[in-house]
């Protein structure tokens, strides 16, 4: 059983990180996520299984993250506190954790009316941030919330979202600083067009010193369309596509879209290189997995460092 | 006992039910050249009457010490009027005590065995001896002696 | 008197909290808030208005309440009650009732009269004053109007003897001297109260309550300071025969009153010689026997005789007797002598409402000494604390002059107006004819021995229901 | 009504901290019902307030004032007049007033007194119980007017849990099982055919909506 | 001409208030079992029980220790205890005690006196009609189970034998004048009505003739006073009897007075004044100075209207004889004696306390005196101004007079309380002396004029009671029999 998290060690390493995200398949097919972890191996040091993304009912998180663990590969277990309280959380995790999972990450979730169960009961129990304190608690003081001992402590590499593109900007920072304190180990940041803005955020950032206590991963997802950044734009919260990008997406043929995607995915991911205090990349290509080597190739990522297994 | 309380610069306010047992204007007189400014007797036609603001609002302007006396249980002309004030001078009582004054500046008696104002009084005055000048008055209270001193200077 | 006599009256607010009969008790829990909450629906607002006194703890519910008792009725938790007050049924004593303390607070306070709806709820008959009626005139005997009428009422009377008859010269001047002669506008005089927690505004306000009304304020001659003496127009200084007497300082004052007591001649004499142009006054303390000395008194030359009974209307030497057939058997016995108008008879003592004034008067006084009414006017409440040295409950000491004098002002403006009513309603326009008319007035014991006198005789056997 | 009870007094204390000068601002309905906000308790809270004030030698204004309903514009809008006199508004209204409070005065704090308990009924002097959630899509008709989602620990919509026993919750043995109560109302009047049906899985939408739910009659709209 | 009409009937009409106040409440503490014992026991239905709850609804008919199954002492749980209505003892004054609104509201609900537990017979005021006793001789049996109708309690109104009317009324009292402003258009409405039910007459007041009285004009008395408010030849011609007031005696000497809040533009129009101005009747009759201007009066409305019976309303100076000798002689039907203790609107607390001498002392003058001048059987006296119970009615009768007048009774049997505030604010709060819309709408017509006849009823059945114990059958019989009072202050010295 994997004693560490590949994606902690990498980043203990002092290694630029990459991660990519799958999600779960509509269905009980564990193939799907088969075929998935192999695109994507030896490509990224961790990839994120989705929870019940945009509240569609899909495979749970953890039994595909249980999956990737069978292929070898290292999970990032996605977890909302949508759909469950806190006892079945701490549950989960325990159950993660013995089963090889060491990297969560904590998340507040679409809401339920996004999906196709408009009608369920939304639980948020907790928000995230407390998540991540009880799952710190967890791993650290060896308690459920509460205090109650555990027999064993979970290992956890403990990781959380953020958006620098939601407004207001000093809100996104005093949440980061606040996850933080809360105990997030690692950081993956809500996808990056505008630079410009990310560049603001991470200034802030680190005038309060925020990037020494915490792995800041950049997300990137490679547009597939014009149509697909038009959507993006007007339809998912908590994203910003500057127009200079609309207007490049929109002035190259429909054939050669995809791959304008990924010429600005790369690019991206080299300016985002320049800037003080990331420390790697989570490569979200939805449901075009297949994208994530290309991307990670060109943008001079390759290989993956490896550690001997202990 | 008045010269105690004398020392001690504390002020009662005593509300009583008008029900109890020599409690005219005359035994008030009495009571009131004993005590003095230590006593503020205030009659009420029912201890029911009374209300924590009564109480709070006494110890908030003058009083180091509020009490009430009511008629013996079971004997209120309105039933439960004396009933009611007990139950509001314990939510009193533990009003300003989670404000960190002590319980005891707020007290009740329930008349038995038809004591007269003035016993009823005394025993109470006896009760506060060892309570020191109320905490929410003193800042009040030094002024004025304060000013009394100059006043004979 | 060629202006009609009015007493400007002026609304002056309470400085405390009055007390009245009943309040309310509102049980607060369980009330349910109804969204048509009784409370609401009061017409008089009382409990919108509702406020707590910490001086007297007194909750508004306990004053404004004015007795519909519509949410007494109303509460559906029948969560409210009225209650008696105690601080009201503690006012006063048998004779300075609730009743006549807080009606004298109303016209202090208003300067109107005291009226109510819904007919007498007092009591039948009442000692003193209270056993008499006043007469009326219906058809036969003609009157007018006294307040909003055409005629004129006059209250004024004079202190001092009435000459028999006038003298003049041959030129046909006035040959008499009508110096000796003071005129009042109003058959009352003023007097400083036996008690009371007095300061030197309070004696102030009087004094300028006093010289506003055009009456006079009596009081011991120690209270008179430099302040106090530039109202001496309107003072009559009381000098006691037991106290030394020299250079008072008393110039230009008009009338000085001397106390009834071994001394009194002597004095009289002092002060005759040292202020010939002061009238003198003696002032006699109401006993059983007292119709002798006033006779002889009279002979001897005294011009105004004050006759004080005790401050609940009785004899002083006797605290059974009422003072009211005193008063009648003196003007009696004046009359049969033929010296009536020799002496201003003045009677005070237990005055406490205005038609003690008109009722005294009946009875053979001209004119009224009042003393406690100006006290109350004040807001005291006749606990007589003060005597004990206790503190006011008033303050009345700590009240500004000008707030003294327009109670005090007020008050009397009331009293004026209900002296008015009384005497319209007998007919009689002039106060000084009313004196000694018995024949417009009816006592309780005549009118109740006539009417039920034979009414006494039971069977055996007979039920009485 | 809605119900609430005054929150501790050392919190309150320590929100109020920072402010000299405060008004208490009373509500008249449903809080006063419950003994928790209306004017009586306003006046207590200022007092309790003033005398720990004093005791620390603190000089703060405190002065209280009641409306009639905190969560109604027209009610709070005259509070225009007096409200720049303070630091800070100590409401005693419900979570609802509080906000509709806030929202008017924008420039002023705005601090909670109570802690807003639940729609519910007086059960008796002194006792208020909670009997309603506001599911938005009322079910009592088929549970004989008792509901299961506020009166059931469990919000069991198809019959008792295994944890009912001699008609009382095993959630707490002094509450009735909502479940008993419901098959003696519906036996009451033979109606437990209501019982035989499955009901499906709860439409939450009509209470979680999508943030604060509304209800827009345009008719009542001027 | 006699009215003769057959009683109306009582129907039980309780208080308009929801929580009516009675002497006596009882507790329930939550001992009680529900077992409804209280319910069974209790014979004045005060307890009831709804739905598995015991609920003491009507602590106002709680008879108290006078009760014969006392609840508060069977009960098996000790759930209930008594007291004295703390509330009861602020209510009233001496004249009009507790004791007397409480059981005027029940005669006022039941029509008939009430049980026990309350003094419903004389006031606290010790003096006059509080003082007298009725006595009773052994000869006549003692209490009666039902009033025989035979007893006749109606009395004529024109002994004079001539040309006018010629009026008997079935009881022997009627409304007394209470003007439309001084109290509400349903109140007058409530008093007329129930008049014309009980055979008699009311009077209007001085306030003028309101348009809705007409269709009982056959029952109406109008009034001509001082300030000739609404009098009209036409009003005057509708009446059978016509109304002089000279004096009243709740302000015996003084004039009229009507605040300016009270002259409402339906007031004003019926007075012929000017809305929100203050109204001042008065006193006396500025055209009457002598016997002679006096008949000139009376002429004057028998110009009008022939046939009408003329009544003086006078109050009771000292020489209230020769007033009313000197009516006779002016052609007068009804001498009406007002004596200092009634009134509705406001007067000068010194006028009502000092001046004039209560109708106790003037009925017995009056008649003595018209007696002497051999024409007392030519005259009806009315007395009024304190007459509050039956055993006023036959107490005053005894002394002299042929009936009363009643005013404050019926007001009473409205809900009046005796808070002595009509003046103030809006008027009464109760919605029986005021013209303020709001308030008058608190009474309704039907609930009014029941009340009346139902407290006129009670007093009817007593008067019969009284008669019967006395011997006699007819309440003329009644008049001058000093022989059947007795005064306590001296009786037996």
């Amino acid at each position: 059983m994997r004693e560490m998290s590949q994606l902690k060690r990498v980043l203990d390493n002092g290694d630029m990180a990459v991660t990519a995200e799958c999600g779960p398949p509509k269905g009980a097919d564990p193939e799907a996520i088969f075929k998935k972890a192999e695109l994507l191996r030896g490509k990224v040091d961790a990839i994120n299984v989705t929870d019940n993304q945009t509240a569609i009912v899909r495979m749970s998180s953890l039994a595909a993250c249980g999956l990737l663990i069978s292929a070898g590969l290292d999970p990032v277990l996605q977890v909302v506190v949508r759909d469950r309280n806190r006892i079945a959380l701490q549950s989960d995790i325990l159950g993660a954790s013995a089963m090889g999972i060491r990297n969560i990450l904590c998340l507040s979730g679409d809401h339920q009316s996004f999906g196709n169960q408009p009608q369920a009961m939304g639980v948020f129990d907790l928000d995230s941030i407390q998540l991540i304190q009880v799952a710190k608690t967890m791993r650290d003081e060896g308690t459920v919330w509460g205090g109650d001992p555990l027999t064993k402590a979970p290992e956890l590499f403990i990781g959380a979202a953020a958006n620098p593109f939601a407004d207001p900007l000093e809100l996104r920072v005093i949440r980061l600083a606040k996850k933080i304190r809360a105990g997030t180990n690692f950081i993956q940041t809500q996808c990056v067009y505008n630079l410009d803005r990310f560049e603001q955020w991470m200034n802030m950032a680190r005038d309060r010193g925020l990037p020494e206590h915490v792995s800041i991963l950049a997300g990137v997802t490679p547009l597939k369309s014009s149509g697909m950044a038009q959507y993006m734009r007007d339809r998912v919260s908590g994203i910003d596509i500057p127009d200079e990008l609309m207007k490049r997406m929109q002035g190259v043929p429909k054939n050669r879209q995809r791959q304008e995607g990924i010429n600005i995915c790369v690019e991206t991911i080299q300016r985002l290189k320049e800037i003080q205090g990331i420390r790697g990349f989570h490569i979200m290509a939805i449901e075009w997995e297949e994208a994530v080597g290309e991307i990670v190739a060109r943008a001079d990522l390759l290989p993956r460092p490896s550690f001997d297994q202990d | 006992m008045s010269q105690t309380s004398k020392e001690n610069k504390i002020t009662l306010a005593l509300f009583y039910c008008q029900n109890i047992p020599e409690s005219g204007k005359q035994d008030r007189q009495s009571l009131e050249e004993e005590y003095g400014k230590s006593i503020r007797l205030f009659p009420i036609p029912c201890s029911g009457r009374l209300e924590p603001l009564h109480l709070l609002r006494a110890l908030e302007e003058f009083a180091d010490v509020a009490y009430v006396i009511t008629c013996p249980e079971g004997e209120c002309r309105y039933f439960d009027g004396n009933l009611r004030a007990k139950k509001r001078v314990q939510r009193t009582r533990e009003i300003i005590e989670s404000i960190g004054l002590e319980g005891e500046r707020i007290g009740i008696v329930m008349n038995k065995n038809s004591k007269s104002l003035a016993r009823q009084a005394h025993e109470i005055m006896e009760n506060i001896t060892h309570l020191r000048p109320s905490p929410v008055l003193s800042p009040h209270r030094a002024q004025q002696e304060k000013g009394e001193k100059r006043d004979n200077c | 008197m060629a202006s009609k006599y009015i007493i400007d009256t002026q609304a002056v607010p309470n400085r405390f909290e009055v007390l009245t009969q009943s309040g309310i008790i509102a049980w607060e829990e369980g009330c349910l808030k109804c969204p048509v909450c009784v409370k609401k629906q009061c017409v008089y607002g009382v409990y919108d208005n509702r406020d707590l006194d910490i001086r007297q703890m007194i909750d508004s519910l306990d004053n404004q309440c004015m007795n519909c008792l519509r949410c007494v009725q109303g509460c559906p938790k029948e969560l409210i009650h009225k209650s008696i007050n105690p601080e009201y049924e503690a006012l006063g004593d048998s004779h300075w009732t609730p009743y006549v303390i807080a009606k004298s607070w109303y016209q202090a306070e208003t300067g109107k009269i005291p009226v109510s709806g819904a007919g007498y709820s007092g009591p039948f008959s009442g000692p003193g004053f209270d056993s008499m009626w006043t007469d009326m005139s219906e058809i036969v005997r003609p009157t007018r109007d006294g307040i909003h009428g055409r005629e004129y009422i006059s209250t004024g009377i004079h202190l001092g003897k009435t000459p028999r008859h006038l003298t003049f010269t041959d030129s046909g001047d006035l040959d008499s001297d009508p110096s000796f002669l003071v005129d009042i506008p109003l058959p009352i005089i003023l007097r400083i109260p036996p008690f009371g927690s007095l300061g030197k505004n309070t004696i102030k306000g009087w004094a300028l309550a006093a010289k506003k009304l055009g009456t006079f304020l009596a009081l011991p001659y120690e209270m008179i300071d430099e302040e106090i003496i530039a109202f001496k127009e309107c003072l009559i200084p009381s000098i006691s025969p037991a106290q030394p007497y020299g250079d008072d300082g008393l110039g230009g004052v008009r009338l000085i009153e001397v106390l009834w007591g071994k001394n009194w001649k002597a004095i009289t004499r002092q002060i005759t010689e040292t202020h010939p142009s002061a009238m003198t006054a003696i002032r006699l303390p109401l006993v059983g026997g007292i119709k002798e000395t006033v006779l002889s008194l009279v002979n001897s030359g005294v011009s105004i005789i004050s006759l004080e009974g005790t401050s609940n209307g009785r004899l002083v030497d006797d605290n059974s007797v009422f003072m009211r057939d005193t008063i009648r058997s003196i003007h009696l016995a004046l009359v049969e002598h033929g010296i009536r108008d020799e002496v201003t008879l003045l009677v005070g003592g237990g005055l406490s409402m205005a038609e003690h004034v008109a009722k005294a008067i009946i009875c053979g006084a001209d004119g009224v000494v009042i003393d406690l009414p100006i006290l109350i006017a004040l807001e005291c409440r006749m606990c007589r604390r003060c005597t004990k040295e206790l503190p006011c409950p008033v303050e009345i000491d700590q009240a500004a002059s000008s707030w003294v004098a327009s109670r005090t002002i007020n008050l009397l403006g009331a009293w004026h107006n209900q002296i008015l009513e009384i005497m319209g309603a007998m007919g009689i326009r002039d106060v000084r004819r009313l004196r000694g008319e018995a024949g417009r007035a009816m006592f309780f014991e005549d009118l109740d021995r006539n009417t039920f006198g034979s009414l006494g005789e039971v069977q055996e056997g007979y039920e009485l229901e | 009504m809605i119900t609430a009870e005054q929150k501790p007094i050392d919190e309150i204390r320590e929100m109020i901290e920072p402010y000299e000068k405060i008004l208490l601002l009373g509500c008249d309905s449903c809080v006063a019902e419950c003994a928790a906000g209306g004017e009586k308790e306003t006046a207590m809270l200022a007092s309790t307030l003033r005398i720990a004030a004093k005791m620390e030698g603190r000089d703060v204004l405190i002065h209280e004032k009641t409306v009639d309903r905190q969560c109604v514009k027209d009610f709070i809008l005259p509070l225009d007049d007096i409200i720049n006199q303070y630091d800070a508004v100590l409401s005693l209204g419900c979570g609802a007033g509080v906000q509709a409070v806030a929202e008017i005065f924008s420039e002023i704090p705005i601090i909670p007194a109570l802690n807003t308990k639940f729609i519910g009924e007086t059960r008796d002097q002194g006792y208020w119980v909670e009997n309603c959630i506001g599911c938005g899509d009322c079910m009592l008709y088929y549970f004989g007017g008792v509901c299961p989602l506020t009166r059931c620990a469990k919000n069991l919509l198809n019959g008792p849990c295994g944890g009912s026993k001699d008609g009382k919750c095993e959630v707490d043995p002094e509450v009735p099982c909502a479940w008993q109560l419901i098959f003696e109302r519906l036996s009451a009047f033979n109606a437990l055919e209501r019982l035989e049906k499955i009901y499906p899985p709860k439409d939450w939408s009509e209470k979680q909506g999508r943030g604060p739910r509304k209800i827009i009659r345009e008719d009542q709209q001027l | 001409m006699s009215l003769n009409n057959k009683p109306p009937e009582v129907m039980i009409t309780p208080s308009r208030f929801r929580n009516p106040i009675g002497k006596y409440r009882l507790h329930r503490t939550d001992d009680c079992i529900g077992c409804g014992k209280c319910v069974d026991l209790c014979p004045y239905g005060v307890h009831v029980i709804r739905v598995g709850h015991v609920l003491t609804n009507n602590h106002y008919r709680c008879v108290g220790p006078e009760c014969p199954n006392p609840c508060y002492e069977a009960c098996p749980a000790q759930a209930l205890s008594l007291n004295r209505n703390p509330t009861f003892d602020t209510m009233g004054d001496l004249r009009w005690t507790p004791d007397l609104l409480v059981s005027t509201w029940y005669m006022a609900e039941n029509g008939t006196v009430p049980p026990r537990g309350l003094e419903y017979r004389i006031g606290g005021s010790d003096g006059g009609f509080d003082r007298l006793r009725l006595v009773f001789s052994p000869a006549h049996g003692t209490q009666l189970e039902a009033p025989h109708e035979d007893v006749d309690i109606g009395i004529d109104l024109n002994r004079r034998d001539d040309s006018s009317h010629h009026i008997r009324i079935d009881v022997p009292f009627y409304g007394a004048g209470m003007s439309y402003g001084s109290v509400s258009i349903i109140t007058m409405l409530s008093r007329v009505t129930a008049a014309a039910a009980l055979g008699t007459f009311c009077s209007t007041g001085e306030g003028g003739y309101p348009d809705e009285l007409k269709p009982y004009d056959d029952h109406v008395i109008t009034q001509v006073a001082t300030g000739l408010f609404g009098v009209r030849e036409e009003t005057i011609q509708r009446v059978k009897i016509v109304e002089f007031k000279y004096a009243q005696g709740a302000k015996p000497g003084l004039g009229g007075h009507l605040l300016g809040d009270k002259v409402t533009p339906a007031v004003a129009s019926m007075r012929e004044a000017v809305v929100g101005y203050p109204l001042f009747s008065p006193f006396p009759f500025h055209s009457v100075y002598s016997v002679e201007d006096h008949k000139k009066h009376v002429d004057w409305i028998k110009a009008i209207n022939p046939k009408a019976l003329i009544a003086v309303k006078v109050s009771t100076p000292t020489d209230v004889d020769m007033v009313a000798v000197g009516s006779y002689y002016a052609g007068a039907h009804i001498m009406h004696l007002d004596g200092s203790y009634g009134g509705t609107g406001a007067a000068p607390d010194i006028a009502k306390k000092n001046i004039a001498m209560p109708i106790e002392y003037a009925v017995p003058r009056v008649h003595r005196f018209l007696k002497e001048e051999g024409i007392r059987d030519k005259m009806t006296v009315i007395a009024s101004g304190g007459i509050r119970t039956p055993h006023d009615v036959a107490k005053i009768i005894a002394l002299g007079a042929d009936g009363v007048c009643t005013g404050t009774a019926e007001l009473v049997a409205l809900g009046c309380i005796r808070c002595h505030n009509c003046e103030r604010g809006r008027g009464c709060a109760r919605g029986i002396a005021t013209t303020d819309p709001e308030l008058t709408e608190l009474i309704d017509l039907e609930w009014g004029t029941q009340r009346i006849i139902n407290l006129f009823m009670a007093w009817r059945k007593e008067l019969i009671r009284i008669l019967e114990r006395f011997g006699m059958k007819s309440i003329t019989e009644l008049v001058g029999r000093t022989d059947c009072l007795v005064h306590l202050d001296y009786m037996n010295k």
